[in-house]
This record gives structure tokens, C-alpha cells and sequence, in this order.
């Protein structure tokens, strides 16, 4: 279980932004979300941006209730 | 200094107020970016852009710092807007002050780069033809990839 | 457009002017030159700039116009004061509008090296160790020689 | 005889910015302004900057009374 955030293009498509998900790895969360056919096609593509307690991570981490994963696809800022 | 915005973004007030009372710096560089009313040829109502107020700031700041370091510059400063934006509205304001003009021009440069690549914003056009989410551009990744010869040592 | 000005230069205002109702316009870089305290570690207490007013803002015309034929910029904006221009005060503001920020950099970045060692404008610096003037170091022909392979045909 | 007019430090140098001079041609005027001691040694310097009625010129050149020629050491404007 952890507290999951999308941002942009995610979370138009999901139609949320913060929910509790049950799951104890980042990969497991994603596997959660993928479930939601209109999330699972974006979650799925190159570039996916992951952060894990506000610091961007790569790979697969364990996580636990206090932690929040945010989910959120490439940035176009400026 | 960096800010997430969500008002309106005033470049002349912001110029105006980052040259104010300077006696150590030659040049000031600004790049402002404004919304277009039509992007790769499709027509744009409104612009929104979806951030993480706090980390979205931790981040400005963290590539504010590397501008600071890589360059000889006195003072670096960058507004980014976010939410709903019209036409012709500034999204993005960026300027950096330093004794002599080619640190100005090079240090605004990098940093709009790396606002553009590295920046927790994300951004949509809303037109007649719907939505569309928009990712950055090969030109952009191009554009930052110029400053990646490795840095001076510290 | 350019301008010769004789009383002070306002970057916010000229910049606020320019980006106003623009909806074609996705950058505008914008370039300040402000007299500083101290130049190259002599004190100074006011600068003066000579001119010819109708010589200086023909060439400045012209160097406008090799800017606007070399880059895909929108639009061009070249202000420069002379006479008497104290610490902390503006000289010289530049701005250009594109679509692209790559243009609106590179065309600036070209215009104020254009300015620096071709606009007829002669700098004095006064200060207690007396008067000085300037010519352009060898850095501003270097950062000039930058821009020397051929231009596009047109 | 040509109208003449000085800019920058050679203005400053000679005390005067705008004269009648002798002489019919470009070379003819710098001589003669050379005769003013202040002057001879900036005139001389390499980068001076001769403009014959508004249009920048290289080498000697032929001067009438109706003609305006500019002599400025190299500028430094921005």
C-alpha cells in the first residue's frame, strides 16, 4: 500500500490525481494501475517518469504505506 | 530565485525588478515564453499545465543551481506559470544577470534547455480539433544535449 | 525597429511593449546592457556615449536587417541611449520575437555582437582616475568573428 | 575644402566636432588635421573609421565642398 499520484496526460486518462494502492513495490503499483485499460497503454510507453518520496528513481524499489509514488509521463515544461 | 505560478507571469514588471539598483553586472539576458495561438499547425484555445507544486520548485531550484555553477553569473532568476493559459499569455520567464554578455546569453540558454527537458511541468493544448498532451520535441532534447561536454571542475 | 535615445531606457516597459498581442510568437529574448560600477577594475562614475544621430540608426538599420535575413525571428527591437548614462543604468536593450527560443537566442546573441563593433556609438568611462575611452576588446571581435561563415542565400 | 566632423576621443582631443577644412581629398584633410598635435597621433592609429557622406570608406578619396567626411577612432557601442 502506498499513496500514488499522476500528473498530466495520466491523470486526465484515469480521471484522478491521489489515491491509496494496494501493492509493495513500485513495479506491483504500476502492475495495480495497468489494470485501468485507459492508464495501461500510457504506463507502458518509453520515458515514464517515476518518483518515489520526491526523488526521481529508476528500476524497481520497495514501498511501503508512508511512502508516496507519483507516476507521471515525460516533462514539457517552458 | 525560482516560483511556480499561478497567476498571471508579468515580463516587464519581472525585468524591470531584476535590473533594479545593479552596479556589479553589464548584462542582463531574458527569455520569455509566450503561448502561440496554433502549435505544429493545429489551432490552440488554451494552454494548461499540470505541476507539483513543491517538487516541481525543488527541481527549478536544483537547475537553477547548475546554471549558477557552470556559468560566471551574479544572478539567475526563473517564473514558470501554471494552469489554465491564454493566448499570447506568458508561460515562462527566465533571466540571468552577469558582468559580461556572453555568460548572460549562454546561462539563459542552458537554463531554458533544461527547464524544457528536466522541469516537472506537463503541458496541454486545448483547441477546435480536442486535447493534446505535449512531450518535448527531438529539437529539444537536440538543444540540451549541446551542454553535456563534461563541466568544469569545482 | 531601432531607436537612438537620448534620455533614460526603460528594459520593463520596452519589454512589456514588445511581447503585448503577440500570438505568433512562442520566444522573445531580450538582452540589457546597464553601466556598471567598475570596468576592468577602474572605478567608474559616469559614462558617455557619442553618437551621430541619423548615421548611427541607419547602421543600426542595417545591422536589424542582417539580423531578420539570417534568422527565422518575427520580429526585432534595437534601442540604444547616448550622452551621459549613469551607474546602474541602462545602454542598450535588444529584443527579438520567433517562434523557436534556438532563434530567438542565436539572433539576439548576433545583434548585440553586430552592435558592440559596428553600431557608430564611442563609449567614455569617467571616474576619479579620469577618462578613458573604450574600444572593443579582443573578446568582442572574437565573440563577432563567431557568426563569419557564410550566410544563407536569400 | 570639405566639411569635416569628428566623433569620440578625437573629438574630445581636438576640442571641436565640426569644421571646414582644406583639402580635396580624404588624405589631403587628414593631413592637414594632423597639423594639430592632439589630433596626429589618434589619427594615425590602425582601426580609424572614415565615413564620406554617410557611407564608410576604405583608401582615398576625391572631396568637394559639398561633401561631409567623418573621421572616429573604432566605435564601441552596447
Amino acid at each position: 500500500m502506498a499513496r500514488v499520484l499522476l500528473f498530466g496526460a495520466l491523470a486526465d486518462a484515469a480521471g484522478w490525481r491521489d489515491r491509496d494502492i494496494e501493492g509493495d513495490t513500485i513495479e506491483a503499483l504500476r502492475l495495480s494501475l495497468s489494470g485501468d485499460e485507459r492508464l495501461a497503454e500510457r504506463l507502458a510507453r518509453p520515458g515514464l517518469m517515476t518518483v518515489l518520496n520526491q526523488v526521481v528513481v529508476r528500476g524497481d524499489h520497495p514501498v511501503g504505506k508512508d511512502d508516496e509514488v507519483a507516476f507521471a509521463p515525460p516533462v514539457s515544461g517552458g | 530565485m525560482v516560483r511556480l505560478e499561478a497567476g498571471p507571469v508579468d515580463p516587464g514588471a519581472l525585468l524591470e525588478a531584476f535590473c533594479r539598483d545593479r552596479t556589479d553586472v553589464g548584462a542582463v539576458v531574458s527569455f520569455t515564453g509566450l503561448c502561440r495561438a496554433a502549435s505544429e499547425g493545429l489551432p490552440v484555445t488554451t494552454l494548461t499545465l499540470d505541476a507539483w507544486p513543491g517538487f516541481t520548485e525543488a527541481v527549478m531550484t536544483e537547475l537553477e543551481a547548475s546554471t549558477r555553477a557552470r556559468f560566471d553569473v551574479v544572478d539567475v532568476l526563473a517564473v514558470h506559470r501554471w494552469g489554465e493559459v491564454g493566448v499570447g499569455q506568458p508561460i515562462v520567464f527566465v533571466a540571468v544577470a552577469a558582468a559580461h554578455r556572453r555568460a548572460a546569453f549562454e546561462a539563459a540558454d542552458f537554463l531554458m534547455d533544461q527547464l524544457k527537458t528536466r522541469a516537472p511541468l506537463w503541458k496541454r493544448e486545448d483547441g477546435p480539433n480536442g486535447r493534446r498532451w505535449i512531450e518535448p520535441r527531438p529539437s529539444d532534447h537536440a538543444d540540451a544535449a549541446r551542454w553535456t561536454e563534461p563541466e568544469p571542475a569545482e
